[in-house]
């Protein structure tokens, strides 16, 4: 560890912890606490990355997570954040996106072919002939991404909560701290996050050579610990802003949704480079990169180092420098004017000031791993030139740049702020901040430590105000001295490879080139060129191309305006995100008998519905055949408890059905059963059902699985705006329901049940209320799955005891259960379409053959209106029962198979089944009007091509076929 | 997500309602025609602006009135059906 | 004719599918088989200091609505939580929660006997309607409940920030669900109710949850004495 | 390397011109305004002169071209729709699609791949089978396989999307593939502005002069322009621009949102879309993944982003693909989609002479652009719409003869 410093006071490395890591295939120490790429530096490795394009050899530039230099893998995890994740024990990390590792990286010769990828280059090329382009789109596919992704990672969900406050500091640095105190001192409950693992900001780093600081820091951390009412989240990042004051929190452990009253945004500002030739090279950072370096992980950038600065902070990087023993060996100002005050401070120190100068290059050693000096010579600040007539070399092995910031205003975008130009500071600041959203420190324009406090301290007690509390009004701070920002930090080179963006390998000359292309507006010439779009961002490149653009159209930054800000500020993992998700499903109360009896389960919304049993001696077809055919010959029990069930109580509540429904209810009898079925505004089929009247003023209206709750909602609607004396209970989950059908299920439910089950007296569409097995229950004589057939409705919670009873009695009659696969069939067999399965969403009731369930004459129902105007419209489709030939035993057509006379669709099998009871393939299709007629004859195609005969028969199938 | 005020339950994320689509007035359906039903069932004020728009609070089984603007996404004010004291929302 | 004695039907709690039968003792209370114990008291008392669940389907509970229903309890005697979305408590018996204005849950807690006497008294009334209930029913206590909160709804349920006696109908873990929060014998608890159909799913994620945090299923004596 | 490159690498000046020119100002009249720089209204300019030697015509764009869902969706095309009159016009695009990139000579990465609907239940299934008879009958290739061969394609794939819904097979469409959106527009600009077509970005449409029944003018935010002929192609903006002329419509505005991942190396060479998870996902020449999910459930004129999109949909990506857990979403975005009642566009003429509509578009746009620039233009042309288009027509919704593609209620894209 070559490059360690002496201790620093505030360090986050633990000298007393040394652990040991791989990197390409070399061990490399270090102690607990470091960044996987601190300890590479403290080691004096080099090259610690590749870039994306070029591959040219990269590392540190912001040691911040706002460029992706350094990204390795440990060969389960991939794209892992080396400049910001800790180093373990025992990691074996490589670089990502090499060819024969980061050293000799056999990608590198791309660099040296750039010139033929100029900007845009892949919609230049490749593309004709046409029959080539899948050989270069596999070479290009070859060349993209970062890392491999390891199919074999763990399905990781991370927890997600969600968290409320009054006041959401984001960002620990002065400004927030300051803020988060102020708030909290007035009885507000805070939630302060950061990033970093220990708090304070750039007041941790940007010492200038000065250790008094720390105490400064010290204090301000105590006094927020001592607030109760102040909760600390470090190390985890606000990912976003969204509606309404939510912004989540991203963390190791998962994500915390904090919903706030406020929000203060103190999220400072991203360091922006100088751009100058090989101002990539490893070894050349930004001054806070250099100032973490130091000061966390007592790390020396390098020993004999220039400073490029285009504002005063590259003085207080300098000071720091010399502070950890690195020698300074200039410092090159790039402003005409210079820093009096510093220079004088820096001279007395013995480093060389050029002020008025630039970087024109920087100079790579011979195997390009790192800088062997830097070319610099006087710089025209007016027209951005570098006047290299008197350009001379400067023998360092590493640069620290400061040119300026870029407000980390992300969350302050996405919240819709506006921000404004500030030629006070050269940067965007907030000019209009939507209800509730503060801002306070850098990016808000406010860079001297005072001030940046006091600037916290006044928008916290903007927040205190805004949330009804007394608090001071402060005056906003205004920035005096020296411009922190420059205005065009750039040095053109002839040569180029100055880079804008690190992520994307951007360079001046691709934006001048993009802009003679005609990409010369802000966004497009983001799309064309790429620049901001790679993982960071443009955190550390947006500044910039946008100054770049402004001087390339004459025109002023703020007429640029910036791209937009779009969640996350930091790439945020997948599993993060996903988490724990919720999957609810429902249960009846005979679940537990399904599973004992072998039931094989479907998902109908979110129940869980016994599809068919399986038996050890059947297949599923079997089974299902074997079920359906027990409901003709025996008996068959079905669990039916997943219907919607709802009660209409009161005078109207007949009225309200005749609104609500087709049909007529009015004069229903008690103890009547009539159909349901409902239609949209348009005229389309929703859904049908059962409504039973149980008494002048209650209707028991069943209704199917899957539309339940929307009916329910829709009937809520409905009465909120009719207003009719009537009540609405939804029974769904407190009533069960079973369905007892087949030539004997009247004999077994009369062991259970002293009701005169006669079909003289309890006919079809009837309902009764009597116990069965000792429980009250509603009988429904439904035809749904056979003539013969029973719905029972009962306490859920008492519907086992009714079922087992049923099995009970109907043993020595060979009852069997049957789940909803029979019952598809056996409802086919008997002539029933089902909404959603024979219907579409445009299916209208005259399409189904439903006329009869459509009282027009009545003056008012749901879709009625429509109706009228479809009844004079000719009818396009008409849903028909056909057969297949007696004997048929060609390939099977299937449901959806179609209609057709050759070239002209015709129409669509719907359901098409085969019945065992009467030995045919039967189902519903739909064709033209003109073949409705029963033994009209159509064709389907099959799946394979294969047509075959279908014949309409008439309707239902239990009464037009024979049973086999 | 965006949070929304019922007035029976106060003030809830999105994820607890369902949305019922913009508050209309059907045209007399025995006086209108052909033309104007057809219109009424498909067309839209599809331009951004204040609206009156049906919401469901899932939980509680509420259906209420939110006056929203579809262009900033605003809700100025929520009220049970037949209680937001305008005429323009009274049902047929 | 079988002849049965509705009396003796046995029920199984809603939740019961989620919970392995082996893992508990069972007894059957007011008609329903329920776990009411899950280990020795020891480690149940250990749980429930840090989150403890219970399953309380088995209490009697009675459901009213419509526009007269609150006057007709009144009538009865029941105690009505004066304002919408409350709950009150009479005699540490019989828990009246106030769904939204004009519906009523009402729960005999153990020793309470009010809702088999209204259920008795149900007649046909105009603009009062019986509400059947079949509810998955649970208290939930111990330290860590409001990070099983955090987890499983976005609302701000801490103690201070519900008005007194609130009521909160919500979704806990993406249902459906009535919350309140309530002291009992000096103990901070939350209760939650929601469909019995779901009730499975909300006890395994409940389990989960209160698992991973340090927690587990606590029998029904420790809440219901 | 291709040679064509070699120029850049050789020339001392960037050796390319601009893809379209400058205009200072807007003439006083021309035969054909466009209102919007979207792919369709730069495609519609693009055929109105090749095609028809229409050049006349200025696109007017509020902001910058291709800046609107064309650059904002997910770049899938395909033509597996539901109805023979969908199918068709997108087979239509697809044709022209796969010719486009020589056509325009600019490379829009036209990268046929195959797409994958997978079903998760048995009515899902059922309307794989009927899209793809359909598309057989048309004569696209299109088939319902089975899981095995969804793992060939895509190993990667859990089948069982982590016991949450077992997928149960696929409709495999051949033909489907992704182009680069940006290209698209800039393509078809590049195309227009060389013919002659006019091409205005920071032109904002204020109002549109319609006399008697007929367009005569539109004003706009940098002076009048007289025309009698105005196509409105503006997808989210439709209703802002039916409303200038009083139009109603049944379009309503939905936001569909997309988010893409930090790049890796591909793995992902096939386009898949669950209908039941509402995911589509494809990854794209630089590395990354792009995925989308269902529309936002209700209107909102915005491209504001949601939490619980994105949260929904990295939920459903890791059921079907566990490994994916510390993949980084890099940015999340939103289109405004201009969805119709049966989830078919609008096209063609209207009550108002002149006055064109290419809207509706919903989430299906990108794929369209071709041919609904080369029907739109025809159209204008003719002042009469091709067959290819007559489904689509607004009068359909007062015809009760709504298209079908609301059959298929699985989502698509």
């Amino acid at each position: 560890m070559i490059f360690r410093t002496l201790k620093q006071s505030g360090e986050w490395i633990n000298r007393a912890k040394k652990i040991s890591f791989t990197f390409e295939g070399e061990v490399f120490q270090a102690y607990e606490g470091d960044t996987i790429s601190s300890a590479l530096l403290a080691a004096g490795q080099k090259i610690l990355g590749r870039s994306f394009k070029y591959h040219r050899p990269r590392s540190v530039l912001s040691l911040a997570n706002h460029d992706v230099n350094v990204l390795v893998t440990d060969g389960v995890d991939t794209n892992i954040r080396a400049d910001v994740v800790e180093v373990k024990d025992g990691m074996v990390l490589t670089a990502v996106n090499t060819s024969g590792g980061v050293k000799k990286d056999k990608n590198s010769y791309i660099d040296s072919i750039s010139p033929l990828l100029p900007v845009g280059f892949y919609y230049k090329a490749f593309h004709t002939p046409r029959r080539f382009f899948p050989f270069w789109e596999k070479v290009i596919r070859k060349a993209a991404g970062l890392g491999v992704v390891n199919f074999n990672y763990p399905r990781i969900l991370k927890r997600k909560t969600h968290s409320h406050c009054d006041v959401l500091v984001v960002g620990a640095g002065p400004a927030g701290l300051a803020a988060a105190y102020t708030a909290a001192e007035a009885g507000l409950e805070v939630i302060l996050v950061d990033e970093n693992r220990q708090l304070g900001g750039s007041l941790g780093y940007n010492r200038a050579g000065e250790s008094s600081v720390v105490a400064q820091l010290d204090g301000l951390l105590a006094k927020v610990a001592s607030l109760s009412n102040i909760k600390i989240i470090s190390a985890a990042y606000a990912a976003g802003y969204y509606p309404d004051h939510l912004v989540p929190i991203v963390s190791d452990a998962g994500i915390n949704k904090v919903r706030a009253k406020s929000v203060i945004v103190a999220s400072g500002a991203f360091e922006q480079p100088p751009v100058f030739r090989y101002n990539d090279l490893p070894g050349v950072m930004l001054g806070s990169a250099a100032q973490r370096l130091i000061y966390r992980y007592a790390v020396k950038p390098f020993n004999n180092g220039v400073v490029v600065t285009a504002n005063d902070y590259g003085y207080r990087v300098a000071l720091d420098l010399l502070q950890a023993g690195v020698k300074v060996a200039a410092l090159v100002d790039m402003r005409t004017q210079g820093s009096i005050v510093n220079e004088a401070e820096l001279s007395k120190r013995g480093v060389k000031v050029y002020t008025g100068y630039c970087v024109y290059e920087a100079l790579a050693t011979s195997d390009k791993s790192g800088v062997r000096g830097a070319v610099i010579c006087p710089y025209d600040e007016k027209q951005s030139q570098a006047l290299t007539d008197n350009k001379f070399t400067l023998d360092c092995d590493g640069i620290a740049m400061s040119a300026g910031w870029a407000p980390a205003g992300a969350l302050l975008y996405q919240a819709g702020t506006g921000m404004q130009y500030d030629y006070n500071v050269e940067q965007f600041v907030p000019s209009r901040l939507p209800n509730g959203m503060f801002a306070a420190g850098k990016v808000n324009g406010v860079f001297e430590l005072e001030q940046r406090l006091r600037d916290g301290i006044r928008a916290a007690n903007d927040a205190v105000r805004h949330l009804g509390l007394d608090a001071p009004q402060n005056n906003a701070e205004k920035h005096v001295g020296a411009i922190p920002s420059h205005p065009y930090p750039m040095v053109p080179h002839p040569k180029a490879k100055n880079f804008v963006d690190f992520d994307e390998d951007i360079q001046i000359k691709d934006f001048e080139n993009a802009a003679k292309e005609g990409f010369d507006n802000i966004e497009l010439m983001k799309r064309f060129t790429t620049v901001g779009m790679g993982p960071s961002q443009g955190k550390h490149s947006n500044m910039n191309a946008i100054r770049i653009l402004a001087r390339i159209r004459g025109l002023p930054v703020e007429k640029i305006g910036s791209t937009t800000s779009r969640p996350f500020f930091h790439p945020t993992p997948i599993g993060h995100l996903g988490g724990r998700g919720f999957h609810p499903h429902r249960l009846t109360s005979l679940h537990d008998w399904h599973q004992e009896n072998g039931a094989v389960f479907t998902d109908v919304g979110a129940w869980k519905r016994a599809a068919y049993y399986l038996t050890a001696d059947q297949s599923k077809t079997d089974a299902i055949q074997a079920e359906a055919l027990a409901v003709r010959k025996t008996a068959g029990i079905i669990d039916s408890s997943s219907f919607g069930k709802i009660e209409i109580h009161g005078p109207d509540a007949a009225l309200f059905l005749e609104r609500f429904f087709t049909g007529v209810y009015t004069d229903q009898k008690v103890g009547g059963c009539r159909y349901v079925m409902l239609l949209d505004e348009a005229g389309v089929v929703i859904d049908d059902g059962i409504a039973s009247r149980l008494a002048d003023d209650l209707f028991y209206i069943s209704v199917g699985t899957s539309n339940a709750a929307a009916v329910y909602r829709e009937m809520q609607r409905s009465q909120q705006m009719w207003q009719l004396n009537l009540g609405l209970v939804n029974v769904t989950g407190a009533f069960g329901a079973i369905n007892i059908a087949g030539p004997f299920a009247r004999e077994i439910l009369a062991t259970l049940t002293s009701l005169d089950l006669s079909p003289e007296i309890f006919p079809v569409n009837s309902v009764r209320e009597s116990q069965v097995a000792g429980v009250e229950t509603r009988i429904i004589r439904v035809a749904f799955v056979a003539d013969n057939g029973y719905e029972l409705h009962a306490p859920m919670g008492q519907l086992p005891h009714i079922w087992r009873a049923l099995v009970e009695a109907g043993k020595p009659h060979g009852l069997r259960p049957f789940g909803t696969d029979a019952q598809r069939l056996l409802r086919l067999e008997m002539g029933h379409a089902m909404p959603g399965v024979d219907t579409d969403g445009l299916t209208n009731p005259f399409e189904i053959g439903a006329d009869w369930a459509i009282k027009m004459y009545k003056p008012y129902f749901i879709g009625q209106r429509s109706l009228q105007i479809l009844a004079k419209r000719p009818l396009r489709k008409q849903l028909v029962p056909f057969v297949l030939a007696e004997n048929y035993k060609g390939e099977l057509p299937l449901d959806c198979n179609l209609v057709v006379n050759g070239r002209d669709i015709l129409g669509r099998v719907t359901s098409i089944s085969y019945s065992k009871f009467f030995n045919r393939y039967i189902g519903f299709a739909y064709v033209p009007p003109d073949k409705k007629a029963a033994g009209s004859v159509f064709e389907i195609r099959a799946d394979s091509g294969a047509l075959v005969v279908a014949t309409v028969v008439p309707s239902p199938f239990i009464k037009s076929l024979k049973e086999a | 997500m965006k949070l929304l005020t019922c007035p029976m339950n106060g003030t809830r994320p999105l994820s607890e309602f369902v949305f019922g689509g913009e508050y209309r007035q059907a045209p007399d359906q025995l006086t209108c025609t052909d033309a104007e039903w057809a219109a009424y069932v498909h067309n839209r004020s599809g331009a951004p602006g204040d609206k009156k728009e049906w919401w469901y609070h899932s939980p509680s089984g509420t259906w209420f009135i939110a006056e929203r603007n579809t262009l900033t996404d605003k809700v100025t004010r929520t009220y049970l059906f037949g209680q937001g004291n305008t005429t323009q929302e009274q049902g047929k | 004719m079988q002849q049965f004695d509705v009396r003796k039907i046995i029920q199984t709690s809603p939740v019961a599918h989620a919970q392995p039968k082996a893992l508990a003792k069972w007894e059957v209370i007011n008609g329903m088989e329920i776990a009411v114990e899950f280990a020795s008291a020891e480690i149940e008392r250990a749980r429930k200091q840090v989150l403890g669940v219970a399953d309380v389907s088995c209490l009697v509970r009675y459901g009213v609505k419509g526009p007269n229903a609150m006057q007709w309890l009144v009538e009865r005697g029941v105690a009505i939580p004066t304002s919408p979305n409350a709950w009150t408590m009479s005699e540490q018996k019989t828990l009246v929660l106030r769904l939204g204005g004009s519906e009523f849950l009402i729960e005999d807690q153990l020793g309470g006997f009010v809702c088999n006497k209204l259920a008795s008294e149900t007649t046909r009334v105009a603009g009062v309607y019986q509400v059947p209930r079949a509810d998955a029913a649970f208290v939930v206590s111990g330290s860590e409940t409001l990070n099983l909160f955090s987890e499983l709804c976005s609302l701000d349920l801490r103690e201070k920030s519900l008005a007194d006696n609130q009521l909160i109908m919500t979704q806990i873990a993406g249902i459906s669900a009535t919350v309140i929060h309530q002291t009992l014998h000096g103990e901070s608890i939350y209760r939650i109710w929601c469909d019995g159909t779901y009730g499975a799913y909300m006890w395994e994620i409940l389990m989960e949850i209160a698992v991973e945090l340090g927690g587990g299923a606590v029998g029904l004596s420790h809440y219901q004495s | 390397m291709p040679l064509r490159l070699l120029k850049y690498a050789l020339s001392k000046e960037h050796p390319a011109p601009r893809f379209f020119k400058a205009h200072e100002s807007l003439k006083k009249s021309y035969d054909v305004v466009i209102i919007g720089g979207g792919g369709h209204g730069l495609a519609a300019a693009y055929y109105l002169a090749k095609d028809h030697g229409i050049t006349n015509v200025c696109v007017l764009e509020k902001g910058y071209i291709g800046g609107g869902n064309t650059g904002r969706n997910t770049t899938i095309v395909r033509s597996n729709y539901l109805t023979p009159e969908g199918v068709n016009f997108y087979d239509a695009s697809v044709k022209i699609y796969e010719g486009l990139s020589e056509e325009l000579d600019l490379n829009l990465f036209y990268s046929t791949r195959g797409h994958f609907t997978l079903a998760h239940t048995e009515s899902a299934m059922r309307t794989m089978r009927w899209r793809a008879e359909v598309n057989k009958h048309v004569g696209v290739e299109s088939r319902v396989v089975g899981p095995d061969e969804i793992a060939k394609a895509c190993p990667q794939l859990d089948l069982s999307c982590s016991g949450q819904a077992p997928i149960l097979g696929a409709l495999y469409h051949a033909p489907g593939s992704v182009a680069r959106h940006d290209g698209v527009a800039w393509g078809y600009a590049r195309g227009a502005d060389r013919l002659g077509a006019e091409i205005h970005q920071n032109t904002e449409v204020l109002s549109i002069d319609v006399k008697n029944g007929k367009v005569c003018g539109v004003n706009t935010n940098k002076g009048y322009i007289e025309t009698k002929q105005v196509l409105s192609a503006v997808a989210g903006f439709t209703p802002r621009i039916t409303e200038m002329v009083d139009l109603q419509t049944p379009i309503v505005i939905h936001p569909l949102q997309a988010c893409v991942t930090e790049p890796m190396k591909p793995w992902l060479d096939t386009i898949l879309v669950s209908g039941s998870l509402h995911v589509y996902v494809s990854q794209s020449s630089r590395g990354e993944l792009v995925m989308g999910s269902s529309l936002d459930p209700y209107e909102v004129h915005s491209t504001r982003s949601t939490l619980d999109f994105v949260e929904g949909l990295t939920a459903h990506m890791l059921d079907m693909f566990p490994f994916l857990s510390n993949v980084k979403v890099v940015r999340q975005w939103a289109g405004m989609a201009d969805m119709t009642p049966d989830f078919a566009p609008i096209m063609g003429k209207t009550p108002i002479e002149g006055f064109y509509l290419d809207a509706g578009w919903g989430t299906w746009g990108f794929k369209a652009t071709p041919i609904s620039g080369k029907t739109m233009a025809q159209t204008i042309a003719n002042d009469s719409a091709p067959d290819l288009i007559h489904s689509f027509r607004l009068s359909r919704f007062e015809d009760y003869e709504l298209t079908g593609e609301k059959g298929a209620a699985s989502v698509g894209h």
